[in-house]
């Protein structure tokens, strides 16, 4: 039995449409990630399942429950917001007991629980702190632990990660990883950073413009992506795409119009290759360089070589695309194989 | 019962006797009653009021102009002060007083006290610039013209405050020196036009004889106390005052503020007359005992009848030199109260009889106005005609413009013959 | 899949939200339709009715008994009198009766014709009363030795009046004469004029001194909060004392401004401030403009220090003067609040009824149209000519919000 | 405009006027506080204004020689040449006190004035800064003076005796060796005209109106700014719109209605009354408030298993206590400021309100300074309050209103 | 001579010194970046070199005129906000404009001074709209092109592409290296984004606490890193950093402490292994895979294998280090060589 389904789910604002139709089904303990470019309705998508917003039409049923029409207090799921949203006037101890405290449990049960995912969560130091004294990333962890306490159906978390700095966003990620671990929990998990995405989901939901654009794995979507969208949505710098009818020496599928190829598929060589073009920028970030050449015509494309290379901007190149992983696109955008 | 009493003497001092006097009432008959000092400004607007919403007082101590005004809109239940006077003896009121509250088959209220307006002026000035008592309009406007002279010496005090019943009275003495009345023996009537541009040329005159401001009775004895004035309208009150007898408002024309020297060097004048009206007038005022259709009648009447008799002694003693008593004794003696008044001290913080501070001849002449003293309307029988003009304050209103150069004279008169007509 | 369509209807979420609201807007609703909403309506129906401050109360038939001659022992006479009256003097009582009862030991000789005795019983039926109508009943009576033994008067036993009369307030009669009268004659223009005045020149000016006063404060210093502090006393403190600490201040005869203003040669005569005209007008503008002018102080103050300071540097950088800055970017910025505080303010110095009324009371050229409400309803007692007044002011009222709502929508989103 | 930007021009010309400024300011403030004739003399002070600005301006002056001209101007003074006049019966303290201070005010702030700016051709940069330095030094005297003086005259009016006003009216000097004499007026109001009660019903009157006001509004603002019901929008706007019905309007039914139901002239009718007048404004502020209260915070106690109304009492309340602070300082001022319906609708004494008190005050045969007692003693409460929670206040003024 | 010169400058904010004691020459068109951790003082030192703070000691020399106590206005410089600071009330054109405005220009002028750089930025298509009608990148061109028109002697940035979206960070971050090649002005940039850092400057002066750390190239920087603050600031995933004591088989200078290796220099592999380990995370980004490999005492250390890696958590692995590209470190952090 999955943990969550959506049946055709839609939501209106007023006469706008903001989710077309979404279908999915969660399964027990699985690490969902919803991703899509801002305003495709993540959010949204996300809040309806907690309850926060109203589900226009369509159902959702938490286990083979229908919770469409019950408030978010009766849904039994944990959420964890973008702002952390914690209780401003409370303690961390009040801020993680606090849900405990309004299904009105005994106090030493409370303790114990609020105990329990402090332990867990490594939150023992300041329990007795107010949210403003606590940096971005303590603060992500209380409310990480509100959420745990409750031994939810399922956990949302709403961009959890995006107020803080990069560092500290790479040491979270790794923490809701192992708490993933440890848990075994339904995860429902909403970003539009491809990285986190990419790192943390067994599946990955893209959005585009409230309808789910292709699910699947991360190695899936990178490699094999349903559509020019997803496509250019995941991996970074993204996949360059050029009209088929410039490029020389490849054998397409039927109906290709486009080819795709990733930067680190293209090598740079005078023999064979499949376009050619001229350096415009070289952006050197250590480990590797990016190398955007211009092929005139087939638009600019970018190349991932060494840290060291001894490229300059006018040089000409040849690009050799690593054949076995071009991926090919119809008119209509859909992926032909 | 308790009974609720407003009243329009609202000094401490002068509630304090009325405290006294209630407690006494209480003692002998068992009512408590509520003293409530009313501004007297807002006694018109409030009775109305409370009487609208059926919360009138017991008993209204009020001024002549409300008494028939009052008893016709219902506010007073006349046919207790009826009874009041009969069980009193009508035989002992004077009868002018009564005649002024009289209403077909009875009295709309009892009459208290009474007080003539009086002309004050610095009879030792006077004397120095060789003139004559202000008795006259032309008296008083040549004395203007010697003594004007600010801002040490004003020529006069004009009232000119408009909201106050001051400037009322003063207007209504006026008017009645030169012999003009809104009321006729029909009613209202047409001010005659002549006589009142007389009027009007006059009050403008004292007005621009007077310090700017609007001037009411503070003003006028203030100035004179300080020795900046030459003449002033006011009512006999400012005699203790005048003669240091009170802290308050003490005469500042020296540094001693109980001097007598102002009392001495000042003149009165209460019958004054206008070129019209060789003959003049003096203006009175009574104060009555009104028992409201609310009341709580037979404990008002109780009240009434107690003040007016053992605690009248005491409703006098409030500021003798200003309360003349209107009830002169009683059946078995009838000059009880007349005589009683004439040992009564003045004063607030120092005290003296009325006889040890001025002359006796000054003190008939004060006493003696109240059996001539008239309003508008009294002997034609339409007071309450003339009280309901005087309440609009339409007139002060007016002449007010006037002096403050708003209209010409004979425009004023139209404009007050339409404004008077429009009071219903 | 999906329809093209949005859903009909709310969802049960939706309705359980909106029930909770109505829920807790309820007792607010409740209370304020009570005040505002009905005495508005109030307002509307009194201004078409013929009715002053005396006729709240409605005509009734007042009584007295009392037992007239001194009998002292039985077999005397002596008459017992009721005196009854129409309390109004000119509306009308119908069917105006009374009953009582005759105190033991009183023996009735005569009874009036229009009365009835049966037993002790007494009934007299009195027919419809004229306003101001009065009716003396006298009955002589012998007295009994009961009476002397009860001491019971016959005002003991109360009498019970009957007779109805119309009140003004709940009747149909209708009147346009309040209209008339408020617009009758010269006056109303001058009013409205003075209003217009006073409203015009008091919002500007508290605004500009307000932009004054902020650009005065709008820096960090030490003791800048103090003068913040200050600055708004004249609007915190109680109305009534300030308004009589100016009457004081500019009193023609002892107000240290006028000895001031000679002392310094600046005029040789008091100036007679509030009595004047048209000073006085002017006077009780600049009292509005003082005491205002914290307000508009406060929120242009509150809304340069949220103009980012980001603006300015980069003026700075630009190589704009102060004056250029002030002129180009702080005066367009504060557009907005100014024009918001111009109509909240010119709505509400309009409303403005207090600071006139102790300062002038209307008189000396100063009369508003809400002191006016006052007037007319209260010195004049004629209510319903206050209420006409008032009408108009709502009138006025409903112009200015209009626009306001039109404008405001588009530059504060409300 | 350009011609003006040279220092020799800038600097006399705001010296001529600073000068007028300062001796008008200096005279104002010994006039009022010596009761002494002080005024100052408008040419001498353009010409002494001008010449010292020009000799700062130009630096013409080492410090040393900056202090011999400060001297010097108070001699000039002193010798009745100067910027400002003194009168013959003035002490000389008064009079040395005054010239010194002009003086030294004068040449220490025209040094802050033209500090920055160069003798010769200024930029439009230097010529502005000198412009509005000199418009700020302007600007505090005036708005201090007109802010303080009219209370300054309430305070020590309320400290004389009427005969001591009417000699002197500018005399506000105090003779502290009357002692407690000085307080006479406040004796009298507490002992013989009923103060303490008045205070006492003003203060019930307040607190209770704050209490009910908070106990209608906070529901109500809730559920505008929170909650999504049809009719929001105009719900919303008529809060707006009720706020801008004049009170006279209102008083005159509500007057009528309570006469007629005995409500008049009871405490209990002006506390039913009151809360009405400020709900509006409490509604619109707190709305205010609510709707800038992260949304988040709430659907986390929603998610945490709580109903709305637990969320309101739990989360919105606590949070919200400074909005909370700040509406019930302002429905407090309004309550214990408010004049209008408490003069039309209490008679008895001894059910005044302080407003009301004090209004009647004014109109009897009582001298002014008991007036100006009675106005400091309703002004005291509500400065203290105000001084002490400014931030609290003022933020309740700019939420709420722009109502006076 | 060069544009622009820092002279042991100070910053004092009462008895804080936020900037303590810098030293540097900025040449003639040279494309400087300034970057460091939050609070380092970055748009500090920006501002005191526009003369928007107060230099509390030090000079700042601008040609060879000493600018410190000149106003912003005096100095010539243009400088771009990280808000962009428009003018809300103003259209595009009156914004551009306005410096010249300021300035007195006849209108004439302006008005061509004002073409010229919306051609430059393309800003032609919207000059008469307001800010905010404009998208972000948009704006920042605004911003850009206000600066343009007074023809400067230096361009100020502070973290101009900090408030756009990941994409539209990159194609800005290409446009204003375009500029760069086009007016060929000098440059002064600060940032907090190590990647615009790296492909956008000539030099990079990485700042720490107010102090200069390193001044250099970007492949000096990631090359040969001065300290262990600049090591661990400059490439993603950052160095990692282990204890000389528990890597074996390495040579190392003397009084080397801890030693530094880039994820892209391990390879995996038992022979000849410096640490073992057990991976603890695997973090797929498509084209990559970055493994955490738990070492023990030697911490976690981070390699970068190709994205179709097999490894699972749990594999034991061997981390082979490519000795030439090793860094060391002594007690005092600074690096050994
Ligand atoms: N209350 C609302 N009323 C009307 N439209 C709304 C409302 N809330 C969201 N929307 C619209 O719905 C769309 C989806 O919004 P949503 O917040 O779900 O996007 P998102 O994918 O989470 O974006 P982001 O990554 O920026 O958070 C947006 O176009 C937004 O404008
Ligand atoms: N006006 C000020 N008063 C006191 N301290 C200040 C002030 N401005 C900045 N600081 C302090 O100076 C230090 C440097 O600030 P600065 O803004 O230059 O940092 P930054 O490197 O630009 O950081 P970020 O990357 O966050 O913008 C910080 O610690 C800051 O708190
Ligand atoms: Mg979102
Ligand atoms: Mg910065």
């Amino acid at each position: 039995m999955p943990s969550l389904t959506l049946k055709a789910v839609e939501k209106w604002f007023g006469e706008v449409q903001v989710i077309k139709g979404v279908d999915l089904e969660i399964e027990e303990g699985e690490f969902v990630i919803f991703v899509g470019p801002s305003g495709c309705g993540k959010s949204t998508l996300l809040r309806m399942i907690a309850g926060l917003e109203e589900t226009s039409r369509g159902q959702i049923l938490i286990g083979d429950r229908d919770a469409t029409a019950e408030p978010p207090s009766r849904r039994g799921l944990a959420m964890v917001f973008q702002s952390y949203a914690l209780y401003p006037h409370m303690s961390v101890r009040d801020n993680v007991g606090f849900p405990l405290k309004s299904a009105g449990l005994p106090p030493a049960e409370i303790k114990e629980k609020v105990d329990e995912a402090a332990r867990v969560l490594k939150l023992d130091a300041y329990m007795d702190r107010r949210p403003k004294d606590l940096s971005g990333g303590q603060r992500q962890r209380v409310a990480i632990g509100r959420s745990i306490v409750r031994d939810p159906t399922a956990f949302l978390f709403d961009e959890p990660l995006s107020n803080l700095d990069a560092a500290l966003r790479v040491e979270m990620r790794y923490e809701i990883a192992k708490l993933h671990q440890t848990l075994a929990a339904t995860m429902i998990y909403v970003t539009h950073d491809q990285v986190e995405a990419m790192t943390l989901a067994d599946r990955i939901v893209v959005l585009e413009f409230g309808r789910i654009a292709q699910v699947g794995t991360p190695r899936e979507l990178y490699e094999r992506p349903a559509n020019l969208f997803v496509a250019q949505f995941i991996g970074s710098p993204k996949m360059n795409i050029l009209p088929a009818a410039h490029v020389r020496g490849l054998t397409l599928a039927d109906g290709t119009v486009d080819v795709g190829i990733r930067p680190e598929h293209i090598t740079l060589g005078m023999d064979g290759a499949h376009v050619d073009g001229v350096v415009d920028i070289l952006e050197y970030l250590g480990a590797d360089t990016f190398v955007v050449v211009d092929c005139g015509e087939a638009g600019k494309l970018t190349v991932r070589v060494a840290g060291d290379t001894e490229l300059k901007p006018g040089d000409a190149v040849g690009l050799i695309f690593n054949t076995t992983r071009t991926h090919g696109f119809d008119s209509a955008g859909l992926a032909v194989s | 019962e308790t009974l609720r009493f407003w009243t329009t003497e609202e000094q401490p001092e002068r509630l304090a006797r009325q405290e006294q006097m209630a407690a006494d009432f209480a003692a002998a008959s068992g009512h408590t009653v509520e003293v409530i000092p009313v501004t007297e400004s807002d006694l018109g607007t409030r009775a109305t009021a409370a009487f609208a919403a059926g919360d009138l007082p017991d008993v209204i101590y009020h001024p002549l102009q409300y008494a028939l005004p009052w008893a016709e809109a219902g506010i007073l239940d006349t046919d207790a002060a009826t009874d009041v006077v009969e069980n009193l003896g009508a035989g002992t009121f004077a009868s002018g007083a009564l005649g002024m509250a009289a209403i077909e088959g009875g009295y709309a209220s009892v009459p208290v006290d009474g007080w003539t307006q009086m002309l004050v002026y610095r009879a030792d000035k006077f004397e120095e610039a060789g003139l004559e008592p202000p008795t006259s309009y032309a008296n008083v406007l040549a004395a203007v013209e010697k003594l004007h002279n600010p801002p040490e010496m004003y020529g006069f005090v004009a009232a000119t405050k408009i909201d106050e019943n001051f400037m009322s009275q003063v207007l209504e003495h006026v008017f009645l020196a030169n012999g003009v009345s809104p009321v006729g023996a029909d009613g209202i009537q047409e001010l005659d036009e002549a006589a009142t541009i007389e009027v009007l040329e006059f009050y403008k005159a004292i007005a621009e004889a007077s310090p700017p401001g609007d001037l009411y009775w503070d003003q006028s004895r203030t100035l004179y106390f300080s020795g900046n004035a030459a003449m002033i309208i006011w009512s006999p009150f400012i005699l203790d005052e005048l003669a240091g007898l009170r802290d308050s408002a003490p005469p500042t024309i020296n540094d001693d503020p109980t001097s007598k020297d102002l009392a001495a060097a000042t003149g009165i004048v209460t019958n004054f007359s206008g070129p019209s009206n060789p003959d003049g007038a003096a203006w009175g005022d009574i104060r009555y005992f009104g028992i409201t259709s609310d009341a709580s009648t037979d404990a008002a009447m109780e009240f009434v009848e107690f003040s007016m008799n053992d605690g009248y002694g005491q409703t006098l003693a409030i500021a003798p030199e200003g309360k003349f008593p209107v009830r002169r004794g009683t059946a078995d003696n009838p000059t009880q109260f007349a005589d009683l008044w004439a040992t009564l001290d003045v004063g607030v913080d120092r005290k003296a009889p009325l006889g040890d501070l001025y002359a006796q001849e000054m003190i008939d002449e004060i006493v003696g106005g109240l059996d001539v003293a008239q309003r508008w309307g009294v002997k034609e029988g339409q007071l309450a005609v003339a009280s309901k003009i005087i309440n609009s304050q339409v007139i002060n209103r007016l002449v007010r413009e006037f002096i403050d150069g708003e209209r010409d004279a004979a425009a004023t008169v139209a404009e007050l013959n339409s404004a008077i007509a429009g009071v219903e | 899949m999906s329809d093209a369509v949005p859903p009909k209807g709310t969802g049960p979420l939706a309705r359980l939200e909106a029930r909770l609201a109505w829920g807790l807007l309820l007792p607010t609703i409740t209370a304020v339709s009570l005040v505002v909403i009905l005495p508005l309506l109030a307002i509307f129906w009194i201004s078409i009715k013929p009715v002053s401050l005396a006729d709240l109360r409605a005509p009734e038939v007042v009584l007295r008994e009392d037992l007239r001659g001194s009998p002292a022992a039985a077999g005397d006479e002596a008459t017992i009198r009721y005196r009854l009256r129409n309390s109004s003097q000119d509306q009308p009582i119908i069917g105006v009766t009374f009953t009582d009862e005759v105190p033991e030991g009183l023996e009735v000789l005569e009874v009036d014709p229009r009365c009835t005795l049966e037993g002790r019983d007494l009934s007299c039926d009195l027919g419809d009363w004229e306003g101001g109508a009065r009716e003396t009943l006298t009955f002589p009576v012998t007295v009994g030795q009961a009476f002397l033994d009860n001491a019971l008067r016959p005002q003991d036993s109360e009498a019970k009046v009957t007779g109805s009369a119309s009140n003004v307030l709940t009747n149909t009669t209708f009147t346009w004469d309040n209209f008339a009268r408020v617009f009758d004659g010269d006056e109303f223009w001058e009013v409205l004029w003075v209003t217009l005045f006073y409203t015009v020149f008091g919002t500007v000016g508290a605004l500009l001194f307000g932009l004054f006063a902020a650009l005065l404060l709008n820096k960090s210093f030490k003791g800048q909060g103090i003068l913040r502090g200050l600055y708004l006393f004249p609007y915190v403190s109680p109305i009534i004392a300030v308004a009589f600490a100016w009457i004081i201040l500019f009193d023609p005869f002892s107000g240290s401004a006028n000895a001031l203003l000679i002392q310094m040669g600046v005029t040789s005569e008091a100036i007679n401030f509030f009595g004047e005209r048209p000073l006085a007008l002017i006077m009780v503008t600049i009292f509005e403009i003082w005491r205002y002018f914290p307000l508009s102080f406060l929120f242009i103050l509150a809304r340069m220090q949220s103009i980012d300071t980001d603006m300015y540097e980069a003026a700075d950088m630009d190589g704009a003067s102060p004056f250029q800055q002030f002129w180009a970017l702080s005066v367009p910025q504060l557009l907005g609040i100014l024009s918001v505080l111009f109509l909240l303010r010119f709505i509400w110095t309009f409303n403005k009824f207090d600071d006139i009324f102790l300062l002038t009371g209307g008189n000396a050229g100063t009369r508003t149209l809400t002191v006016n409400v006052y007037e007319q309803a209260f010195a004049v007692s004629n209510i319903g000519a206050g209420a006409a007044v008032a009408v108009v002011i709502f009138g006025c009222l409903l112009l200015f919000s209009a626009f306001f709502f039109k404008f405001i929508s588009q530059e504060e989103g409300l | 405009m350009s011609k003006l930007r040279y220092g020799f021009v800038t600097g006399p010309v705001l010296g001529a006027l600073w000068m007028v400024v300062l001796s008008t300011t200096v005279a104002v403030a010994m006039s009022f506080a010596t009761g002494e004739a002080f005024r100052p003399h408008i040419l001498l002070s353009l010409l002494w204004g001008a010449i010292i600005g020009y000799t700062i301006s130009q630096r013409l002056g080492d410090f040393w020689g900056e202090v011999m001209g400060t001297a010097s101007l108070v001699i000039l003074i002193l010798l009745g040449m100067g910027p400002l006049v003194v009168g013959e019966d003035a002490s000389s303290f008064a009079r040395v006190f005054a010239a010194v201070a002009l003086s030294v005010a004068f040449s220490w702030s025209m040094h802050l004035i033209l500090d920055d700016m160069p003798a010769k051709l200024l930029t439009r940069h230097e010529f502005e800064a000198a412009v509005i330095k000199f418009l700020t030094g302007f600007g505090y005297i005036f708005f201090t003076a007109i802010v303080l003086i009219p209370f300054y005259v309430m305070v020590l009016t309320s400290l004389k005796n009427q005969s001591e006003l009417i000699q002197n009216p500018l005399d506000f000097s105090i003779e502290l060796s009357k002692g407690a004499e000085l307080f006479r007026s406040y004796d009298e109001l507490f002992t013989q005209f009923n103060f303490g009660t008045y205070l006492l019903n003003s203060f019930g009157i307040s607190v209770l109106t704050v209490l009910i006001t908070l106990l209608f509004a906070v529901p109500g603002a809730y559920a505008v700014a929170r909650l999504r019901f049809q009719g929001r929008a105009a719900f919303s706007r008529s809060i707006l719109l009720i706020y801008m019905v004049p009170m006279i309007v209102l008083a005159l039914p509500i007057y009528i209605a309570f006469s007629m139901t005995g409500l008049r002239n009871s405490l209990l009718g002006i506390i039913l009354i009151y809360p009405v007048t400020t709900i509006p404004v409490a509604l619109y502020m707190l709305q205010g408030y609510f709707r800038g209260l992260p949304a988040e915070v709430e659907e986390a106690g929603l998610m945490d298993g709580l109903s709305r109304l637990m969320v309101i009492w739990k989360i919105t309340l606590p949070l919200s206590l400074p909005a909370i602070a700040s509406v019930s300082l302002y429905v407090f001022m309004i309550a214990w400021n408010e004049f209008l319906l408490a003069f039309m609708l209490l008679d008895d004494p001894s059910k005044f309100t302080l407003t009301r008190g004090i209004a009647s005050l004014n109109s009897s045969e009582i001298p002014r300074q008991h007036l100006m007692a009675g106005s400091v003693i309703a002004t005291v409460p509500i400065m203290a309050l105000f001084l002490g929670l400014e931030r609290f206040m003022t933020k309740g003024l700019t939420a709420g209103s722009v109502k006076g």
